[in-house]
């Protein structure tokens, strides 16, 4: 086998050397009767060649970069700078391990701190992690960690946060004995704030939103804060389109901010790999799940980074850990902090613009043939399209001119009648938008 | 290069600053095309939601990029520097191949709520590597959803709590043996449980009696990893799960170990009910200095009804499809179906080693452990004479009447030119040394491994305070972790 | 971290033997697909033509082809590590499009021979590039055919030789200045030429008057560069190629340095009638160690005729196709039509800059010799105080004194963690640091590179055996050349 | 400009200190009136995303591996392993100058003696050099080298070498009065070795033959060289087709071999980047041109390597060097060097192995719908094919069915009517192979 870096000759020696006869022997702490006594039923192994081409039939058989693609729904499309796989494909970086052994994992470590330090430039907090799974899982854990800080064991959630987000966070919460409250929308797309200042208790540990929140409408984060806040309760903010950081106002109103970091240079790949991050307060660090990084020196006073504060983990704190989380999405972390890096400070801002500039037109163009709901509150890079015709079939009709259609809504919101979310990113062209804006038209 | 040191010498390294400290106005490292709609004012679309600056978010050039990032990864060690054998973490070659399949367009850039008709290559490889996994670990059900190990793990004391459950009584608490990874207890309760220690015996394994008389109608499930933490395989296995059977409790394997079974036995076989796999482990995908990782978990039948939705089934025309339609399912455990890439690249390993490969692989990886152990044993302390498979754990026994713990020859190894095993774990062994080779290594890697280890062992004696102060050949030394934890600096600020 | 030494350390790096130290029988990297037609029995169809065995070809697994390739090139110092300020080779920044792009499956895996009606997008490559290096020199016609500068001095003599021959005669001589690039004079040699040097005066400079003697009708080129390869632009050079003109001979212009000229000034336009551009220079296709380099040929309608077959043509039907019927050229200098993947790569660095970034990368690229310049003049002795244009040479004077060498200076440079610059030439300055910055490099790296070239100098004065004996950091020290020339062992050959 | 790392006080900056006000100053020594006083008429900076477009749109423009290629005549379409690019896209590969520090160069010049050491194992020769531009130019200076060797200024050429090699030959030989003489094939596709002794005279430096020839038949190097040597001329074998080595009897007779490497993992390219290489015996090593890298000891007595007998080479030697040649193609050989390393000493004879037996295949297959010539003597992996119809339009036709056929041989030898030239290697699948015999039989 190509991976095996052995010869026969290596291997008898070794034998010998551990002094038995027959590796068998090795194998012998397995009682007899439960060892698998025939060949896995796995093909035997396979050329290089033959597994590329493999793939490759595979990948022909799944729709990208040669469709017009209009989904976002928590998944979006932005270009990738080609420096990104170059450089995480360096085997320093990719084939490292989490950095426990600092003196040779400056690399990893130095780029996670850079990492932290965009996060909470671009979402106004003071701390953020090294990552968490995703988007969903970094919103529910924000959840569980409000409920620590407050000592309260319910929360509040909008409805116009993102199904899966929320539907994780009932299966987490469920067994923790937590309350889940959900609050509806208003015509504008925005959360209910009448409803929710109604829905918020004593027991009420945060009140979770996010925005752009999935219709793509901007939540008035700091109308919902001040709610909360009055009531005792914290806010977490989940932000499923990081680009929007680059034009939206950070919600610095937030307690604790839960993004998904997929925008930022990560490929769609089907659902993940992504990145969740959580970012929070100075003040509620000890609380935080995941690992972080710090700066400290070394002996000669040298700058370095470490592993710290994991006093908060499981592999120290146990069933007392904040969670149990332990691999991360450190290298989907180092993407995003790559694309960070390329755009910069003002590439981000104009990124962001053109995201906003193709939405814009694209609601005009969809206006025209027909209905896009929400229009009393601003949005970033995803609208709402009501049409006559249910959005499978029209999206079945349009999938032949090689378009993507819209992410039907009629599963999570039923009361929208025949309506789909709809997404453009600076990758949409103009044809396409008027394609498709066509294509709703029948 | 030094007589002693065969492996490793110095060599001149950059020195790099933190990107922001690079920045300046102006700079770019970015070129949008040109739009194609009418531009729009911000300010106007988005009123007082409009962001007015980005603050100290970076303004650099491409070639500055480039240079940063080349820099500071340089400062690491990798798989692809040398032997990684930091046990339980199974740092195994990660095969190029999957790198490259991974990143194919079709998969690369398929979003995940894309219509199932013009997704059925990516259903396939998901079929396809359930079908691999479920073979490999004897299971009849299986979800690719968890996103790492103790996310597997949550996932599978969901199911079985959920199973409980629909029998009437979740019950109360979950035994966990005391060499168990802090993950176990961890996701214990965050499912809920309580967490009920569970000892060890002499040879280090699962203590039947103990377990006898701790297992009851509370208990919902025990937590046993196998081979465990001292990479001895838990012989009495089908005893343990009878036992937790009898009383109606489920057993979860955490799967980290697998690469010592892989094609040698199967989990399903011996009485385990629900078990986690590390595709980041046993299956090649990188571990991308931290993650992304990928924990599916493998059942029994009873449990299939309550795995996560969506599940991949065959419909009715014979294409693929997701089924959402799973009224006993847990729910999720993360948004859309799992890390697709590491499942792509678990999938392609599989098919590059074959079902031949993946058993030399597990008999190489275990030959390796015990040639390991046969060359140091007598040299350093081995608590557990215990058979070792695919791991074996020293301590410092013998290291510390000078005053050494395994924390420092760990850190004289990277003098050597090695990274350091797993330090001070598993628990149970006080200042383990925990040595996992996998299969990925050669004779040369490990007789320099074993050489190294026996030089520090003498360093030990001859030289104490070279250990104690090592390393001495890194761009920095030792770092103050106390500082860091006392007076967090956790992100950099622009000086004042 | 040294006070004195800021922009780099010592770390620890693997030492790694050649491959087939590491090679031992039956491991493989390799498998290959099932055959799909019969198998052959090569002794049988090859009769005594079928090779027995492949001596001591290596036989290394995957994984060890990985870590030993990567081990040695952590060995190595490139443009991604940092400034690197060989003189008279433009070490730019080599952008990673590039490299995407010429690895497209259509480019990469076009053969040359295919119809070209399914070649219209390379084709149009080739057009697009030649179109766009014909606007920046200022001329009339192009081949891209040439694999390097060298391999373009040859052709464009050759252009020269077949012009003049059609004139009736080929001539005798090829006048080059004293300042040239070795490959000039060795060109013109094998074209068939004798070389005549041409001294530079005071200035640096073609000597008017020289020339205006030497000039006559043996004379069939001169070869100058301009800049030259002191940094200098030839102020006369329009002078320089009407005295040459007059005679009936023609200017051939090295553009090995047109790095300081691109957008500003063009060779056509100055004079010259046919020049060489390195596209592994100026239009960043990377070094790769030591090539692969493209040496593209451009020059005036009167040599068009000559040039090598194939040539580029819009077909009458619109399409673009190769034009072989061409009875006055030269021939061809190479197979195929040159190196393709680097043509891609200098279109894709040509449309990223744009006339914009051209033109903004000439400046930069100017100002940087200049800085440098500015800040070390006094330091090192500038032998010609002329203007610089893209580089600046120094020379060692002012440290030999305490015997220290411009090669000594270089290899301090390289524990300061910078690549040293070009050493000893041009031969007209005695001892020469010649320093191309190019427009790569930021502010920071200059003044770390200032800096250090500061600090090197009074060590000269301090500690000079500090310098004499550097380099301190690298993994092996200075090499015995001598030995390696005297007794040389150029493959390694299995211990007897 | 993203890859000037310039910002605009960054350069206000440097000309302070500089001590001008305009750039313009700088570039004062440019007579004025040759100054272009236009931009230039090249398009304006274009983005990376537009960049990676318009070469997508030029590749898909043009034939790759959508297609069943059966060109080979002197490049080869051989598999490539991943591992190829990954290693030679570290930075510390790609973007290194020649080694000419080797104390920083290390790893550059321990893969080119690596390279050497394989050429010469896998030739049969001595010693072989770091490269040269490509095949063509590789046999054409190793004929310039047997002029050398010899103080004779003759050659004797196969007829059967690569047209193109011979074209390149023919150009430099003519400017240094070196004369040229063809020797024809004979019914077997070999060299006519009658025709040989006839051509061979007192001024003949060297016998040139390629071998497998351009026909694919594998020559007699041994009778050739006999023939050679005994009229005291050398004998120059090119190698177009490296893969051959792996089952091919080394040239073992001959005084310089020239291959091109191309077979060995470098992609197509549409004709280049190759790498040639020139390999002798080592009483020649002093009469060889280009780079060589040999081993020596630092002053510790580390094994170490240097660029090594200089004097050879145009930087020392100026007019009186071997060669002109400097930049060479170290990167396709370092990509040679990895291909061979992953195959070694069984892969590489089972590759060619494989190579073998499609191309017996296809010899039947096409054999029972056109006529094979050169049926006498052993070949490789390519053949020739006679039809009734001209090859051009057989092409066109079958390119329809997206196979790419045969090379036309009428331009190069009309005296073998409608034929072309076909190659199988490992990559061509059976039913390519049964599509195309049943293409050319119409
Ligand atoms: C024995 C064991 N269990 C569980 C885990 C947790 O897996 P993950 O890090 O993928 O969440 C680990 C990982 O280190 C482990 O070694
Ligand atoms: C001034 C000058 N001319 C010619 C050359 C030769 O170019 P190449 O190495 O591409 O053959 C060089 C390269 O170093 C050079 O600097």
């Amino acid at each position: 086998m190509r991976y095996l870096p052995k010869s026969p000759a290596d291997r008898e020696l070794m034998l010998r050397e551990i002094g038995i006869r027959s590796v068998d022997e090795l194998f012998a702490p397995i009682p007899a009767e439960y060892r698998l006594k025939r060949e896995l039923d796995i093909a035997p192994s396979m050329a290089e060649a033959d597994i590329l081409d493999w793939f490759r039939q595979r990948a022909s058989d799944t729709a990208a970069s040669a469709y017009a693609n209009f989904l976002g729904a928590g998944a979006y499309h932005h270009y990738r700078p080609v420096l990104i796989d170059m450089l995480i494909s360096r085997g320093e970086f990719f084939t490292a391990y989490t950095p426990y052994q600092p003196e040779i994992s400056q690399g990893t470590l130095q780029a996670i701190f850079e990492f932290q330090t965009m996060v909470c430039e671009l979402t106004g907090m003071e701390v953020a992690n090294a990552s968490m799974y995703d988007g969903s899982t970094a919103a529910t854990e924000a959840v569980m960690m409000a409920a620590r800080v407050t000592g309260r064991k319910g929360a509040v959630v909008a409805r116009s946060v993102h199904p899966e987000y929320r539907e994780v966070l009932a299966t987490y919460a469920k067994n923790q004995g937590m309350l889940i409250a959900e609050v509806p929308f208003l015509d504008t797309g925005r959360l209910n704030t009448a409803a929710l200042e109604k829905a918020i208790t004593d027991n009420t540990a945060c009140v979770l939103i996010q925005s752009p929140n999935f219709f793509g409408t901007v939540e008035d984060v700091a109308a919902v804060a001040e709610i909360a806040h009055r009531k005792g309760a914290l806010l977490v903010v989940a932000i499923a389109e990081a680009v929007s950081l680059g034009i939206v106002k950070p919600p610095t109103e937030a307690d604790i901010v839960a993004m998904e970091a997929q925008s930022f240079g990560v490929p769609l790949s089907f659902g993940g790999p992504y990145a969740g991050v959580i970012a929070t307060k100075e003040k509620f660090v000890r609380q935080m799940p995941g690992r972080l990084v710090g700066q400290t020196v070394d002996k000669r006073g040298n700058r370095g980074f470490v592993l710290t504060l994991s006093t908060r983990e499981q592999h120290i704190r146990r069933e007392k850990a904040t969670s149990n989380i332990c691999t991360n999405q450190a290298l989907i972390a180092l993407m995003a902090t790559i694309f960070m890096t390329v755009y910069g400070r003002e590439g981000l801002k104009e990124l962001a613009t053109h995201n906003l500039a193709k939405t814009a037109y694209a609601v005009k163009q969809f206006g025209k043939t027909a209905k896009v709901l929400f229009r009393g509150a601003p949005r970033f890079n995803e609208f709402v399209v009501q049409t006559g015709e249910d959005p499978k079939a029209l999206n079945d009709r349009i999938l032949q001119q090689k378009i993507i259609g819209g992410f039907p809504l009629k599963k999570f919101y039923p009361e929208l009648g025949n309506a789909s979310l709809w997404c453009c990113t600076e990758l949409t062209r103009k044809i396409a938008i008027d394609a498709a804006a066509k294509g709703v038209a029948r | 290069m030094s007589g002693k040191i065969k492996k490793a010498t110095t060599h001149v390294i950059q020195n790099e600053g933190l990107i922001f400290e690079k920045s300046s106005r102006g700079k770019k490292g970015y070129k949008l095309p040109q739009l194609d709609v009418p531009d729009v004012n911000p300010a106007k679309l988005l009123g007082n939601a409009a962001r007015a600056d980005l603050g100290n978010m970076p303004e650099v050039s491409e070639i500055e990029i480039i240079r940063h990032f080349t820099r500071i990864s340089t400062w690491n060690y990798g798989v692809d520097t040398g032997l990684y054998p930091l046990g339980s973490c199974t740092m195994k070659y990660n095969p190029r191949i999957n790198e490259i399949v991974a990143r194919l367009d079709g998969l690369a850039n398929a979003h995940p709520y894309q219509p199932e008709k013009v997704s059925q290559g990516a259903l396939l490889i998901l079929q396809a590597l359930r079908k691999a996994l479920m073979e490999i670990c004897g299971m009849e059900a299986i979800t690719l959803q968890p996103a790492a190990g103790a996310h597997g793990e949550l996932t599978g004391i969901l199911l079985a709590r959920a199973y409980l459950q629909s029998k009437g009584n979740p019950r109360k608490r979950i035994l966990i043996p005391d060499s168990a990874h802090g993950t176990n207890p961890a996701t214990a309760a965050i499912a809920g449980y309580e967490v009920e220690n569970l000892k060890s015996n002499a040879r280090g394994m699962v203590d039947i009696p103990s377990l006898e008389a701790q297992m009851n109608e509370d208990i919902a499930a025990l937590m046993v990893t196998n081979p465990n933490t001292l990479g001895v395989f838990e012989q009495e296995i089908h005893k343990v799960a009878d036992i937790v059977h009898r009383k109606g409790g489920l057993v979860y394997m955490d799967g980290a170990n697998m690469n010592a079974l892989v094609g040698k036995v199967r989990p399903g076989d011996f009485g385990i009910d629900v078990m986690h796999l590390n595709l980041h482990k046993t299956f090649s995908t990188p571990h991308g200095g931290g993650g992304p990782g990928s924990g599916p978990v493998a059942c029994k039948k009873i449990l299939e009804p309550f795995l996560p939705v969506p599940v991949v089934v065959t419909k009715k025309d014979g294409t693929l499809g997701f089924d959402y339609d799973r009224p006993q399912s847990i729910g999720r455990v993360r948004a859309f179906y799992g890390n697709f890439g590491m499942l792509v690249r678990a999938l392609a390993y599989i098919m590059a080693n074959g079902r031949d490969g993946l058993l030399q692989t597990t008999e190489d990886a275990v030959v390796n452990a015990n040639y390991i152990r046969k060359k140091l044993e007598g040299v350093y302390e081995l608590p557990y004479s215990t058979p070792s498979m695919h791991e074996v754990v020293f301590s410092d026994h013998k290291q510390t009447a000078k005053g050494i713990k395994t924390g420092d020859i760990a850190k004289r190894l990277i003098d050597y030119g090695f990274h350091p095993y797993t330090v001070s774990f598993p628990m149970i062994v006080h200042a383990a040394l925990m040595i996992e080779p996998t299969e990925s290594e050669s004779l040369e890697e490990l007789d320099l491994f074993i050489d190294a280890m026996k030089s520090i062992a003498e360093e030990c004696e001859s030289e104490p305070e070279t250990v104690l102060n090592a390393p001495h050949t890194t761009r920095i030394a030792r770092l103050d972790e106390t500082r860091a934890a006392r007076q967090p600096v956790l992100r950099w600020k622009p000086q004042a």
